[in-house]
């Protein structure tokens, strides 16, 4: 076996491993498994930094093999791929530090571990599956991980949270499913490719293709949160502040999001999509979803809640971006694949930070405490005002992107939808930061605890320090070939090409 | 080659039956080990000779049919002898250490479990009427006495109903191979099935008759009623082999008739009315095992809903092109293989978590997760496969049966599949839920030994591996059958 | 009410399944195909090593089945002696003292014993046979257990368990022996088949006795319990 | 009509008459000499249609004696069971409790 095919399956295995020795430690064995975890991160990270690097440079990383008659297990590394990939391994690096101090002295951490290597290996999966069958293999197993984290505590809220999760996301699962089974009947073996499978399509087939077009983005919806498949998103956070993170910023909702630009440029085509008359409902549907999630999230007092509610409205720019019929739409949507995830990711470590830390998890409650956490406080201000889009930070370049789009596209109520969201965004962002900084103290802390010199424990400390950075730095630098806006154009222009 | 190993096979399970009767249970216990051994060597050199030259008939007594009894071993049969081998081992390895010694009773574990094993492997291997009617009592008189061993009340009455519903379904059967001799007089299936023809009320109504006997025996709704009483009641191990392979033989049975004669003798009602007994299996089932209060029954209840998929089998054979029906029958094959691998699974890893929690009911679950996480995870494995998600031996099976539902145009069965699998996490989860709750007022478990942990953890990844090599395990079905058509040839110049 | 109407229901099906498979009998009878078994069974008789047809059929064209059988009967047998307990064998309520009835015994069981010889030699050329004879053992067992003689060979043992075995086991040697010698499984080597069919008759005509008896000794009482799963570690 | 094939429908109606008392019965034992009757009656089919057809035929002569046996086994495992039953819980039904004994 060639290293070309073997890259992809240690990207996989690294956490798969990782997952299989973490279940096999004694529950007491602490150091060890934070240092397996590590090690598996490290290594992961490693081997999608090589990927990337020979993606660039035009090496063809796949492997496969017959699974069922018919049907193959495919992984390949294309752009889009290392796009998705990349940002999980990153990110899976810090979640990973940020839960070990988490999640310091509660119980059930092997399992917690286990299931969070879990998780992240169903993501490399969904990142690097090269056909329709594998990218649903890994959805489910991902469907399947995030269960037991979201469940975690053990509580009636956490449990009736993980119930609707389920009911939602297997729901879904079901829709994708017949979706894929109908397709693949009338289709074959549907590796992902550039152009998709359909140009020039027999027009008897168009109104089954669209039939199963709707249930392909409806399973897939319903982990992109998009209305009215949202209802799970806000139950969730219950779970642990980590679990949110990779809820929100790494796996879950980012699968279901990958899932659909996938399913309508390497499945369908953007121009068949386009021609279909697929796009426009699409872009009208996550237009709405991008208004309501803001909204909603202007009614929240709680912090997390607040935040989830954001969530919804932001992963819909990414499927706005993938309806907008163009290079430069798609450039957007893509870019904010990963902009969202730094930035929203910074926004859970703070708000985790100000649970463990403060004992605060409502708005109202954090009044003040830019002084007693300034550096937390920083990380959140800066990734507010990015969500908000203030440049140079990395939402602007998101948003400039998907108005340049929109003009391209002759879309401009788009832009209408981005002035609006922005809006809203600053309409609920910055009352938080507002308070944090400029009101004083009204209230003792619910539970203070203190860590020595750092304002919070050092493992939850530096985590969102690191991501704030990161969201700085592909605003400034997003000219640069090695911003992921670049990556992005990469992209954009290997799917529009021919 | 072919005759040492086909001795093997058939001698070892009677032969270790009568001889562990001699013995107490620990003693039988060695001499079982021993046993297991040769048989899965067996079994699998039996699988390779298959794979490589071919399946065979092998006249039992020198023997030819119709006169004597010849056993067909094709690429199917191999399978399932070899899946029979596998399950089995794991179960008799369990109940090993499972069982209480000390109990006078239990050294007839083991001879019944070896005459069950024997009597599995000539239904795999049977190609005549009356034989597997023989074998099927002998599987049945063992399995009702594995429910019973012990004679609580409870036990003898679920041992009594099942006994009650096995035998009438036998003697069905046998009233249908009645009627086949007395038209066709012959009593291999190949022999048969060269010489029917498609206008025959008779052999049709033996058909009928021979199905619904087996469709009694294979617990097919609504006649399912004794089997969940009868595995919920039974050891784990015994319960596991219940659900695992005993009711596979009967559906293994009426699925030959139905592949050999149901062309010809089947009518698409019938086909039909089978798929939607099959459907309402796994509504009803799914349903109920939602609501069992004890463990061991939400397993129970949901084989129940799993042997319906099975039943899928007879309208997405009928009168459908060749691919489609072939797909049909790898869905389905693969749908037996990996339910007998997770509900063995399933029932081994209820037995440890019953034995630690003291408890049969799902809701003294609660914080189990922090004692015994392996047997909850093998469990969760299990669970993974009922519900058919990828990348299990479940959803390979589940996919290749949508496949076929949608190739041949009979949408119907995609709903019920589908709603089966979300019927199946209904279930599942809610024993999920029972675990991760954290209210439990003591923390009193019992630690099973490590070895009763780590079979149900075998087998739960066998059954999560199958999908991944599902098209090997499948490309052995379709091997070449050397004599078949020689023998079809034989019989059909003779009348 | 209702159960007046199920009463009903089931007699319409019953009659109904009785009416096809009358129907379904007739045409069978009508349309019955010509066989070439009764040919092929009466040209190989002659190397069977017996003559009656049916005895020949029996443990030799079809002796799996026979094994088979044997298997079933042994289960049925072993799960009878699971249930029973060694103390019932003193039932006192079973011990009858009627003069008559020991009267008749002593002339009854060595008659019976001497029918049961007879059925078994039979069986190579006329009706009779191994099941045959060993029913008469058992019916005989039988008469002296109800008699109040007592058997100790019937106490759950080795001995009963050995006695169960035996027919069924030598059975099975023979079987093997075939193969080893190599012929098919359960083939008899050439010239050796009448011998081997008769030792065959023999023991498993004292294993049916056996298995019958003991069933019929089998009683219910035991103390002993099993506990329910997961009452105890 | 022959002699056997009327044999043969008498079995037809033996296992009609077997299974409505199959069907009906809860009393164990009755239902055990119900499944007996449906016994007998399948044989006689089986015995009946095919002599029907041949003569005397010496193949379901042989098969009927070990369904026999067969049915006798099975025949005395329910018995040996139901008699443990009966003498563990007095119940001669398998109805539930409260129907068992009116």
């Amino acid at each position: 076996m060639s290293l070309s095919a073997l890259l992809p399956i240690l990207a996989l295995l690294s956490s798969l491993l990782a997952a299989v020795v973490i279940f096999a430690l004694p529950e007491s064995s602490h150091r060890l498994r934070t240092l397996v975890n590590l090690l598996a991160a490290l290594l992961k990270l490693g081997v999608v930094a090589v990927m990337t690097w020979g993606v660039f440079r035009g090496v063809d990383f796949s492997v496969s093999f017959t699974m069922l008659p018919g049907v193959s297990f495919m992984l390949r590394a294309d752009a889009l791929a290392m796009l998705f990939a990349g940002l999980s391994a990153v990110l899976w690096l810090f979640t990973t530090i940020y839960a070990v101090g988490y999640l310091e002295d509660s119980p059930n951490r092997s399992r917690f571990f286990g299931f969070f290597s879990l998780c992240v290996a169903s993501t490399m999966g969904v990142a690097l599956a090269g056909n329709l069958f594998t990218f649903f293999l890994f959805y489910e197993m991902l469907t399947l991980s995030t269960y037991p984290l979201v469940v975690h505590r053990g509580t009636d809220k956490s449990l009736q949270a993980g119930r609707n999760y389920i009911i939602y996301t297997l729901g879904g699962g079901v829709a994708l499913l017949l979706g894929i089974a109908w397709l693949h009947g009338l289709a074959g073996d549907l590796p992902f490719q550039e152009t998709g499978h359909f140009q020039g399509a027999d027009p008897a087939l168009h109104g089954q293709l669209t039939l199963i077009f709707v249930l392909l983005i409806a399973g897939l919806g319903v982990k992109a949160g998009l209305f009215p498949l949202h209802g799970w998103l806000p139950q969730a956070m219950v779970a642990p502040a980590p679990v949110s993170a990779l809820l929100h910023a790494v796996a879950v909702v980012k699968a279901g999001a990958f899932g659909i630009v996938r399913v309508v440029y390497d499945i369908y085509g953007i121009d068949f999509a386009y021609a279909l008359g697929l796009l426009e409902p699409l872009a009208w549907l996550a237009a709405f979803t991008i208004i309501y999630g803001s909204v909603r999230a202007l009614w929240q007092t709680d912090l997390k809640r607040r935040l989830a509610f954001s969530t919804i409205s932001q992963v819909s720019y990414i499927i706005l971006g993938v309806t907008l019929f163009g290079p430069l739409g798609a450039v957007g949507g893509l870019v904010h694949l990963l902009h969202q995830g730094i930035m929203k990711i910074t926004l859970f470590f703070c708000a985790g930070n100000y649970a463990e830390t403060l004992g605060v998890h409502r708005v109202d409650e954090l009044d003040g405490a830019g002084a007693r956490m300034p550096a937390t406080s920083v990380a959140f201000t800066l990734a507010a005002l990015g969500m908000i889009g203030v440049p140079p930070l990395a939402g602007f370049v998101t948003k400039w992107a998907l108005g340049a789009g929109a003009l391209a596209a002759e879309m401009e109520w788009a832009i209408l939808v981005l002035l609006v969201s922005s809006l809203l965004n600053a309409a609920y962002f910055l009352p938080i930061v507002y308070r944090l900084w400029f009101c004083p103290i009204a209230a003792p802390w619910p539970a203070e605890r203190r860590w020595g010199r750092l304002e919070t424990h050092a493992w939850l400390f530096w985590p969102p320090l690191v991501t704030t950075l990161m969201l700085v730095l592909v605003g400034l630098l997003a000219a640069t070939f090695v911003s992921p806006l670049s990556w992005a154009q990469l992209i954009a222009v290997r799917m529009y090409l021919p | 080659m072919n005759q040492w190993l086909m001795a093997g096979l058939l001698f070892t399970p009677l032969a270790w039956a009568a001889l562990s009767l001699l013995l107490d249970f620990r003693q039988g216990r060695w001499l079982s080990w021993l046993g297991m051994l040769i048989q899965a060597l067996v079994s699998l050199g039996l699988w390779v000779a298959v794979a490589s030259n071919g399946g065979f008939y092998y006249a039992l007594a020198g023997w030819e049919a119709p006169l004597g009894i010849a056993l067909r071993v094709d690429g199917l049969a191999v399978t399932f002898v070899l899946l029979t081998a596998a399950v089995a081992t794991a179960c008799g390895l369990h109940a090993g250490v499972y069982l209480d010694p000390s109990k006078s009773w239990q050294r007839y574990f083991w001879p019944l479990f070896w005459f069950l094993w024997a009597g599995l492997n000539g239904v795999w291997l049977g190609a005549d009427l009356f034989n597997l009617y023989v074998s099927l009592e002998l599987i049945s008189l063992s399995a009702v006495g594995l429910v019973a061993l012990g004679g609580e009340a409870a036990a003898l009455r679920a041992a009594l109903r099942y006994l009650f519903a096995v035998l009438l379904g036998s003697l069905v059967y046998l009233l249908g191979v009645a009627l086949l001799y007395g038209q066709f007089g012959t009593l291999s299936l190949t022999g048969i099935a060269a010489v029917v023809g498609a206008d025959e009320p008779a052999a049709a109504m033996a058909l009928l008759l021979m199905l619904a006997g087996l469709a009694l025996k294979t617990a097919l709704f609504p006649l399912h009623g004794w089997l969940p009483p009868a595995h919920g009641v039974a050891k784990s191990p015994v319960s596991a082999l219940l659900s695992g392979l005993v009711v596979k033989a009967s559906f293994y049975i009426a699925a030959r008739l139905w592949l050999e004669l149901g062309d010809r003798l089947g009518s698409h009602t019938l086909a039909q009315g089978i798929g939607a007994l099959g459907a309402g299996a796994v509504i009803w089932g799914s349903w109920l095992a939602f609501r069992q209060p004890h463990l061991k029954q939400v397993v129970a209840y949901s084989s129940v809903a799993q042997i319906g998929y099975l039943f899928l089998l007879f309208p997405l054979t009928f009168a459908v092109a060749e691919p489609v029906s072939r797909l049909a029958q790898q869905g389905i094959t693969l749908q037996v293989v990996s339910h007998a691998l997770a509900k063995s699974a399933m029932f081994l890893a209820a037995g440890n978590l019953i034995l630690s929690v003291r408890s049969k009911r799902v809701d003294a679950l609660g914080g189990v997760s922090h004692y015994l996480p392996f047997s909850l995870f093998s469990f969760g494995l299990a669970g993974v496969s009922l519900m058919s998600l990828p990348p299990t031996g479940g959803f390979a099976a589940k996919w290749l049966l949508l496949q076929a539902s949608l190739a041949s145009g009979q949408w119907w069965w995609v709903v019920v599949l589908l709603l089966g699998g979300v019927l199946a996490a209904a279930y599942v989860f809610r024993i999920y839920r029972a675990t991760f709750l954290e209210d439990r007022a003591s923390d009193d478990f019992y630690h099973p030994p490590r070895s009763l942990e780590a079979i149900p953890m075998l087998l739960a990844l066998l059954a999560l591996g199958l999908g991944l090599v599902a098209e090997p395990v499948l490309s052995v079905l379709a091997l070449p059958f050397e004599v078949a058509a020689e023998v079809a040839a034989d019989v059909a110049v003779q009348p | 009410m209702r159960r007046r109407l199920l009463l009903f229901l089931t007699l319409a099906a019953c009659a109904g399944f009785t009416v096809a498979l009358a129907a379904a009998v007739l045409h069978a009878a009508g349309a019955a195909l010509p066989s070439a078994l009764p040919e092929q069974l009466a040209a190989s008789l002659g190397s069977s090593g017996v003559e009656h047809p049916v005895t020949a059929v029996l443990l030799n064209f079809r002796n799996y089945d026979t094994l088979l059988e044997i298997g079933v009967l042994v289960i049925a047998g072993m799960v009878g002696i699971s249930l029973a307990s060694t103390s019932s064998l003193e039932d006192p309520a079973l011990r009858s003292s009627d003069s008559l009835l020991y009267a008749l015994q002593r002339w009854f069981v060595p008659l019976m014993l001497l029918l049961a010889l007879y059925l078994l030699w039979a069986g190579a050329d006329r009706p009779g046979g191994a099941f045959q004879a060993g029913a008469v053992l058992a019916a005989t067992g039988v008469l002296m257990r109800l008699g109040g003689l007592p058997m100790e060979f019937v106490r759950p043992g080795v001995l009963l368990r050995l006695g169960l075995v035996l027919g069924f086991a030598v059975f099975l040697l023979v079987a093997v022996a075939g193969a080893l010698a190599g012929e098919a499984f359960l083939a008899y080597p050439p010239g050796m088949a009448g011998g081997l069919i008769l030792t065959i008759e023999i023991v498993l005509t004292l294993s049916i006795g056996m298995i019958l008896l003991a069933l019929f000794v089998a009683a219910p009482v035991s103390d002993e319990h099993e506990p329910e799963e997961g009452a105890g570690p | 009509m022959s002699p056997d094939l009327l044999y043969a429908l008498a079995g037809v109606v033996l296992c009609g008459i077997g299974l409505f008392g199959f069907l009906l019965l809860e009393h164990l034992l009755r239902r055990l000499l119900a499944f007996n009757l449906i016994g007998s009656g399948v044989f006689l089919v089986l015995i009946g249609l095919a002599q029907h057809r041949n003569g005397p035929d010496p193949v379901p002569q042989a098969l009927v004696l070990t369904g026999i046996v067969v049915a006798i086994a099975a025949t005395a495992l329910a018995v040996v069971l139901i008699r443990r039953y009966y003498h563990l819980t007095g119940h001669t039904s398998l109805a539930d409790d409260g129907e068992a004994q009116s």
